[in-house]
């Protein structure tokens, strides 16, 4: 882990609408020893625009990025943001499959890319690469009311042939990530359906009916609080969710969290450092209730000492009755 | 006629009756289309081949020669594809050594099943062909 | 030299693109042809006769027939030159069909490369020599691998007819797939109701011997005369012990075995009968669950037994059979539920697939034939049914049609009705498949009389909604998404090969495909042989198929060993190899290499050593051919001669 | 409901382009409505996805390329995820997206003012500018008050910058731009 | 070592064997020949020194049903343990003197060497050091620089299988590696150089099969099928085709089998490099099968065994 350096592209949301995304990110990053380093003079990826207009301009605007983090000698790039993610790995995808497709996009380049770095989600990067037990390790805090429904989004890992990680379908990754860090998370049916994606600006009604859903099936599993990977779901789901109220006569109130600023709450992090005051439904109540893991551990022995002649008991019932 | 004669390779290829000769059947009923300079000759099992016939044709003026049995595991005669993948392999590494583009000369395995991927082979292997060009191992005409 | 050349047009299939005239043409001026000509139809009867005829009249010698491929009609023609005197193997086949005139486009190109391959042929032709059949003795025994509907159906039509039968089947119980449906399409009658009286009949027969839960470990021999080495897996009771009063099911601590007779619908002891109406009816321990094996202390069911038949040191048993022929009727298994994780496959116990829902509705099930759901036992109002669970789905590899679901899907809704009349049945489907005999009137009557709401479309998505799963498809003759809030959702799961189905394939020397289904010797014409002679295939193992066919198939699988078996010799294939002793120089690579072990080391008289064949035993794969240095051991008909002029043929043209 | 004139109205060329630009066929669709099934957008579309893949079948491009659904489609990828033809279904919506454009036939020009916005943005300060692509939104759309019930939201907590940070390259990105305008020029 | 060790020994094993073949004296000073001793008087004939080119293995498998000892150096002992391998002789009907060898002369090299003038005499040094007397000069040459190239590289100096051995064994001062190393220089030729090059060798041969009839391991002689219609693999023209068709035959053949004696290229009348493809192969079949041989009789050759498995053996993509 500790001789691996990524390029970190934190995108155009990270530095607005979800700056916290990106303070929390860094965060985990330094608390869990993941080296990394900002490119220089990054621009926009693209996204889903670029797509309406070309493929190979699209492709061009995403590879400028990649071609920088080639000279500076790294093969990886860490993204925090989904619609970024694929971006990259569409241009990716395109430029090794199809030779003609890379001179095209290489001819509106200063710099040429020659497809030498693979883009990796936050998500695919401390799951895999820092691992679960590295993850546990760190934890100092305990939230204990916390349920969480792990919201994904559509895109961080589908399309399956360009994500290459976790399950399209039915993703664990956030799941285990959060349970490592003691985190009680709900079974979630709508972990990957959309929110609405982008278009909350010209589509707002749309949007608002789909995240409606969305939050509605978190709270139907026991959810108090979700937690996401992406910037758009963020705002979609916590910035419009009084939006959402107004429009579907609704009377949500869950915070919504990016799951960094979460793991940041259990390694001890303050509020403001993790950017819990940019949230608008407020997540106060978890950082009231959280505990120090000591703290936490005193409690459970005092609970569990009336409890344990039971437990005995259970266990023996449970093999004759399944 | 005539127009063909610098169009086409002369490509043989030796086909094991149960698996491959099979497959170029199946490649057939279901019409997947192909090239034609590839001529066929039905031996009962790739084992059946030895190397001196791939040898004999590329001296007789064969531009390449394709050997096709069944799938390793899957042969006929249980055993007769695992002696030819050795022997052929070694000619396969031999070949360059004499000045013989190791390309012209191919063995695979494919399935009295495998319609689809017979075409995909005959497709190929006549467009490598084409790439090399024609072979004239001893400049007789 | 005398060769005749008759080059078929195949109606257009070979005219179409082949010029055919051109070809003969062509043919006619190689030295040693003495006759060529083309015709509309060689395979037919004035086809047949005309080759008969030209024999006669141009004192024809060798004969090359350009037609289809020889896998074909290769048998037809020989038949046809032996019957006008000459001898069957101074024949060749061209095939300018399945290799030519099929694949090729260019006109111009198809011609050319037919006259390379029939001056092939007849570069062949012209170094065939006769061969002539010699005869052996047959093992008139036949070897069923399989003891579901088609291989006990197989069993009995050969045992019927007098042939000593061998069956082997994997699990405890013979009756397969069959033994666990509740009810049949498109009659609706009792599954086990008609398939027990089958099952006692095998049980009873004296010419039957059955091996329950046994496999095939290795097969060795060839047509009229294998050996077959049967594995008789423990079952740590000793059956000839057992009576099968079920004693010990009843008093057995371990609960939670995975029922494989009920697809874990629910569980199982560790000891077990598989069900009420299992042949044989002997119970048998699941080591992985069983308390002796898993915790070493128990022995409940040794004390109980009244027969003393428990023997929890029993070890696999390996048994010899001799047989001629075998009957592979290894049935089909089922796609994994976790297979589809958008269906909540594996995850929601409330979605299930249509096997175990047919062990719901059993009345000898788990639930006594109550349809209740798993999750909370509760009997469900509203059932989707998903058709195409994995089917018709290249993005899994299964791009095939599984055969059967759409009827069993009907049957089941059908059944649903009749089980809970105030419930309300979906189904949705792609095509409704019922081209049987009564089938689709049987999909309609479902929808009329039964009320079963079909919806044209697929499923995207099944997820829980608190008691409901919700099931989000698309009506597409609606042109609109729906849903419907399920209690129960029934997956018309993909019907696949067995796991190990290439395995065996391998032991026998037959051919798979893609999925692991056994490949047929003809799709149309030899249905139920393989292209091993002696092996034939029955049911599933072949591809989706449902009772009637797999039925007919066992039959059909049945007669064909019987008309095997109807001669006492059999001819031996005259393509064998040969050793000449004058050039062998007794080095015996060719014993070395022999895949069969059919060439022996033999003293002549003067003390030289030299291989030598054992014709019966030779398959004629012609490795040993390939092996010699000296070209002394010559594959018959392959022999190097016959090849290199295929090659110079070619070539030197 | 009209009938569709199989013989004059199916345009084989924008079947073979479709094919060509996506690298998808759309043949391989035998119209199973999966797509369907789990577009989230299905309610918003004035045709399902699966029509516009039957659509593209027929070759009645003109139906297509002015519809709705292709701007209203945000590429989250369930289609394609669980295509059983394997068809890269978001992809070929992203072709359709291009051409429109390309012949100015986009129905959804609110949408479209929206990503041109967003990209002019990047083309200026070589980085997405939140509010100014908003705002520019809204002056174009004639939406003038999109979304600024949120803005006491955003501001209350901080979350947008009021100035466009503008990268030091951002004159590298604008050339992409302006190449990517000459080839176009150049290849016609 | 003395020759008189040898003789010895020889005299002993004579009790048990029909025949034992050895060395003595040729025509002239340069050319020692095989000597078939079945008496005790024709002991005294033996001679042991750098002459001693041949490998008198190659007679075993036409002598299969005699008892018969054979003298070897380190090379030659490679055929026999090869010809076990392959049941091609009776291990308990042979009796092995081995001799430790640290290199004999290339006829060829030494003609050569002096200007292919006449020799008169021939003495040869502990030191390597080799005295040659012609009718012109004397003159003192390295017996590494007219031996054959095989002795430069010799990884077998003592032989690997024998019931007696005369003298002390000798351990290979050779690197492994250069064995291959001609070889795989030659290879990095493009192919149109490696193609011109056997055009231009093979052009020459005469089809005399002198190098087949000196080859250990071509057991099948007058069967051979370089000379045979039944099969007819190669017509009697003598065309460069037909050469090159004769070329393989014996390469494919000795496939996995060639124990590198050199023989063949020996008796060449044209000097036609006939061992190189061979060795070309067991180079491959070091690398595939880790295979080399003559060396272990307990070995199979890897052309008549396979695994299931294959796991130097991928499968080729087309082109």
């Amino acid at each position: 882990m500790a001789n691996k350096r990524y390029a970190y592209y934190s995108g155009c949301s990270l530095e607005g609408t979800a700056v916290e995304y990106d303070k929390s990110v860094r965060l985990i990053f330094d608390a869990l020893g993941v080296d990394y380093i900002e490119p220089e003079d990054w621009s926009c990826c693209g996204s889903t625009p670029a797509h309406t207009i070309d493929h190979v301009f699209a492709a061009a605007l995403a590879a400028r990025n990649l071609s920088i983090i080639e000279k500076m000698g790294l093969d990886t790039v860490a993204v925090p943001c989904p619609a970024c993610l694929m971006a990259f790995k569409k241009a990716q995808y395109f430029m090794e499959k199809d030779e003609t497709f890379k001179e095209k996009v290489n001819e509106l380049l200063d710099e040429k890319y020659n497809c030498g770095v693979y883009a990796k989600s936050t998500l695919q990067v401390l799951y895999e690469d820092v691992g679960l037990d590295e993850i546990t390790k760190r934890v100092t805090h305990v939230i204990p009311d916390m349920k969480v429904a792990p919201y994904y989004g559509c895109i961080t890992n589908r399309p399956p042939k360009l994500a290459q990680f976790d399950d399209p379908e039915n993703p664990i990754s956030m799941d285990k990530i959060l349970s490592a860090i003691g985190i009680e998370v709900c079974d979630f049916a709508f972990k990957v359906e959309c929110c609405g994606a982008a278009f909350g600006v010209p589509k707002k009604d749309m949007v608002n009916r789909l995240s409606a859903k969305v939050i509605s099936m978190a709270i139907e599993a026991g959810a108090n609080c979700i937690a996401v990977a992406c910037p758009l779901c963020q705002q979609n789901l916590d910035l419009r969710q009084e939006q959402i109220n107004k429009t579907t006569g609704s009377n949500f109130n869950i915070p919504v969290l990016y799951f960094t600023q979460i793991m940041g709450l259990a390694y001890g992090y303050s509020p403001k450092e993790l950017g819990l005051d940019k949230l608008i439904v407020s997540a106060d109540n978890f950082v009231h209730s959280r505990l120090t893991k000591e703290q936490h551990e005193l409690l459970k022995q005092e609970q569990e000492k009336g409890k344990k002649k039971e437990v005995k008991k259970q266990e023996t019932q449970e093999e004759e009755n399944p | 006629m005539s127009g063909l004669e610098n169009k086409e390779m002369k490509i043989v290829g030796f086909l094991c009756n149960w698996c491959s000769y099979g497959g170029a059947d199946t490649a057939g009923v279901s019409r997947f289309k192909q090239p034609t300079d590839l001529r066929i000759i039905r031996v009962p099992c790739s084992g059946r081949v030895n190397p001196l016939f791939v040898v004999k044709a590329l001296l007789n003026g064969a531009d390449g020669v394709l050997v096709s049995g069944c799938h390793p595991r899957d042969c006929h005669y249980s055993d007769g594809n695992f002696y030819a993948r050795r022997r052929l392999e070694m000619l396969k590494r031999l070949l360059p050594f004499l000045g013989i583009d190791h390309r012209r000369f191919h063995y695979t395995w494919v399935s009295a099943s495998e319609g689809a991927r017979w075409q995909q082979v005959v497709k190929d292997f006549t467009e490598v062909i084409h790439k090399l060009g024609p072979l004239n191992l001893t400049r007789e005409a | 030299m005398r060769v005749g050349v008759f080059i078929c047009h195949c109606g257009n299939n070979i005219a179409g693109t082949v010029d055919v005239k051109a070809v003969a043409e062509a043919i006619r001026k190689i030295p040693g042809v003495a006759y060529a000509t083309t015709y509309m139809y060689t395979c037919s009867e004035p086809g047949q006769d005309e080759i008969k005829q030209a024999i006669k009249d141009h004192n024809l010698n060798r004969i090359v027939v350009a037609a289809c491929s020889p896998r074909m009609h290769e048998l037809t023609f020989r038949k046809t030159v032996e019957k006008a005197g000459l001898n069957r193997y101074y024949f060749e086949m061209a095939n300018i069909r399945e290799h030519i005139s099929w694949i090729g486009e260019d006109k111009e190109a198809n011609t050319k490369k037919a006259i390379d391959v029939v001056k092939m042929a007849v570069a062949k032709v012209m170094q065939d020599r006769p061969l002539y059949s010699s005869s052996f003795r047959i093992n008139k025994r036949v070897l069923v691998i399989g003891g579901g509907v088609a291989g006990m159906q197989a069993a009995l039509d050969c045992a019927d007819g007098g042939l000593e039968v061998v069956l082997v089947e994997k699990s405890p119980s013979i009756g397969g797939m069959m033994s666990r449906l509740d009810k049949t399409f498109p009659t609706i009658d009792c599954s086990i109701c008609i398939l027990g009286p089958k099952m006692v009949d095998v049980a009873q027969h004296d010419k039957i011997k059955l091996y329950a839960y046994s496999e095939i470990d290795e097969i060795k021999g060839y047509v009229g005369n294998y050996q077959i080495k049967i594995r008789k897996k423990a079952t740590y009771v000793d059956w000839t012990k057992c009576t099968g009063c079920g004693a010990c099911m009843e008093k057995c601590p371990s609960r939670n075995a995975y029922d494989y007779f009920n697809f874990g619908v629910a569980p199982t002891k560790a000891i077990n009968i598989p069900f009420p109406q299992a042949i044989p009816k002997k119970a048998k321990i699941d080591p992985n669950y069983c308390r002796h094996f898993t915790k070493g202390k128990c022995g409940v069911c040794a004390k109980i037994c009244p027969t003393k038949a428990i023997n929890y040191e029993m070890q696999d048993e390996i048994v010899t059979e001799e047989v001629g022929a075998i009957i592979v009727a290894t049935g089909y298994s089922l796609l994994d539920l976790e297979k589809l994780p958008e269906y909540g496959g594996g995850r929601y116990p409330d979605v299930i697939s249509g096997i175990q829902y047919e062990r719901l509705l059993n009345a000898s099930g788990p639930t006594a034939g109550h349809i209740l759901r798993p999750s909370d036992h509760i009997e469900p109002k509203t059932i989707v049914f998903v058709s195409c669970a994995g089917s018709r789905d290249k993005s899994i590899g299964i791009p095939y049609c599984s055969n059967f679901c759409c009827m069993y899907i009907a049957k089941q809704a059908i059944l649903t009705k009749d089980h809970i009349p105030d419930s309300q049945s979906y189904v949705f489907y792609m095509d409704i498949r019922s081209p049987g005999k009564g089938y689709d009137e049987f999909t309609r009557r479902a929808q009329e009389d039964y009320g079963v709401k079909y919806i044209r479309g697929r499923v995207s998505r099944i997820y829980p909604k608190g008691k409901k799963m919700v099931v989000k498809g698309v009506d597409t003759l609606l042109g609109s998404q729906v849903e419907i809030e399920a209690d129960l959702v029934v997956l018309g799961t993909a019907v696949l090969s067995n796991p190990d189905a290439a395995h065996l394939a391998e032991k026998l020397h037959i051919s798979y495909d893609t999925f692991g289904f056994y490949v047929e010797s003809h799709p149309k014409l030899r249905p139920v042989e393989t292209n091993t002679s002696g092996v034939f295939l029955a049911g599933a193992c072949q591809g989706p198929k449902d009772i009637p066919a797999s039925v007919g198939q066992g039959s059909a699988a049945a007669s064909k060993v019987l008309a095997l078996f109807s001669k006492d010799m059999l001819e031996s294939d005259p393509a064998v190899a040969k050793v000449d002793i004058n050039k062998c120089i007794g080095c015996l690579k060719c014993v070395r290499t022999c895949p069969f072990q059919a060439i022996k080391d033999k003293e002549l008289r003067d003390g030289r050593i030299v291989a030598d064949v054992i014709e019966t035993v030779c398959a004629g794969c012609g490795v040993c051919t390939s092996t010699c240095p000296c070209g002394a051991i010559q594959l018959q008909h392959f022999t190097d001669n016959q090849l290199l002029a295929e090659v110079n043929a070619l070539c030197l043209a | 409901m009209k009938t569709i004139n199989l013989t004059e109205s199916t345009d084989w060329n924008f079947i073979e382009e479709v094919k060509k630009e996506s690298g998808q066929d759309p043949s391989l669709c035998y119209q199973c409505g999966n797509c369907t099934a789990g577009c989230p957008y299905s309610n918003f579309f004035d045709y399902p996805v699966s029509q516009v893949m039957r659509l593209i079948q027929t070759g009645q491009k003109e139906t297509i390329l002015t519809s709705k659904a292709i701007w209203l489609c945000a590429t989250c990828e369930t289609c394609t995820t669980r295509c059983p033809c394997e068809i890269d279904v978001a992809h070929i919506m992203d072709v359709l997206r291009i051409m429109a454009r390309r012949e100015n036939k986009v129905s959804e020009k609110d949408i479209k003012t929206f990503y041109d916005s967003f990209l002019d943005s990047i083309k200026k300060f070589g980085r997405l500018y939140e509010v100014g692509t908003l705002i520019s939104y809204n002056l174009r759309s004639g939406h003038l008050f999109t979304d600024s019930d949120l803005g006491p939201k955003v501001l209350a907590h901080n979350k947008i910058h009021f100035l466009p940070k503008k990268i030091r390259g951002s004159e590298k990105v604008a050339k992409i731009f302006e190449r990517y305008q000459e080839s176009l020029k150049k290849h016609g | 070592m003395s020759v008189d060790k040898l003789k010895d020994a020889v005299k002993q094993i004579l009790n048990e064997v029909d025949i034992v073949i050895g060395y003595t004296e040729g025509f002239d000073k340069v050319h020692a020949t095989p000597l078939f001793i079945n008496t005790q008087d024709k002991v005294d004939q033996l001679i042991w020194d750098q002459r001693c080119v041949h490998n008198l293995a190659s007679y075993l498998p036409s002598l299969k049903r005699k008892k018969v000892g054979v003298i070897v150096k380190g090379c030659d002992s490679r055929t026999i343990v090869q010809y076990i391998q392959e049941g091609l002789i009776n291990r308990e009907n042979v009796k092995i003197i081995g001799l430790p060898c640290s290199g004999v002369i290339s006829l060829k090299k030494l003609l050569k060497a002096v200007d292919f003038a006449n020799i008169d005499d021939i003495t040869f040094e502990d030191n390597g050091n080799v005295n040659v007397k012609t009718e012109k000069e004397t003159k003192t040459l390295s017996l590494m620089d007219i031996a054959p190239d095989k002795c430069k590289t010799c990884q077998y100096p003592t032989p690997l299988i024998y019931d007696i051995l005369i003298g002390d064994p000798i351990k290979s001062d050779k690197p492994k590696e250069s064995v291959y190393e001609d070889i795989i220089e030659f290879d990095k030729k493009s192919l149109e150089e490696k193609l011109a090059y056997w055009q231009k060798v093979f052009d020459r041969c005469i089809r005399c099969y002198a190098c087949r009839n000196a080859c250990p391991m071509c057991v099948c002689q007058d069967s051979c099928i370089a000379e045979s219609r039944e099969p007819h693999w190669i017509s009697q023209r003598a065309t460069l085709t037909e050469k090159f068709m004769f070329h393989l035959i014996h390469t494919v053949h000795l496939a996995g089998r060639c124990v590198e004696c050199g023989e063949c290229e020996r008796a060449c009348p044209m000097g036609i490099p006939v061992n190189t493809l061979k060795r070309k192969i067991n180079l491959e079949m070091k690398e595939l099968f880790d295979y080399v041989p003559g060396v272990n009789p307990d070995d199979k050759p890897p052309m008549y065994t396979f695994n299931v498995d294959e796991l130097k053996i991928k499968e080729h993509k087309i082109g």
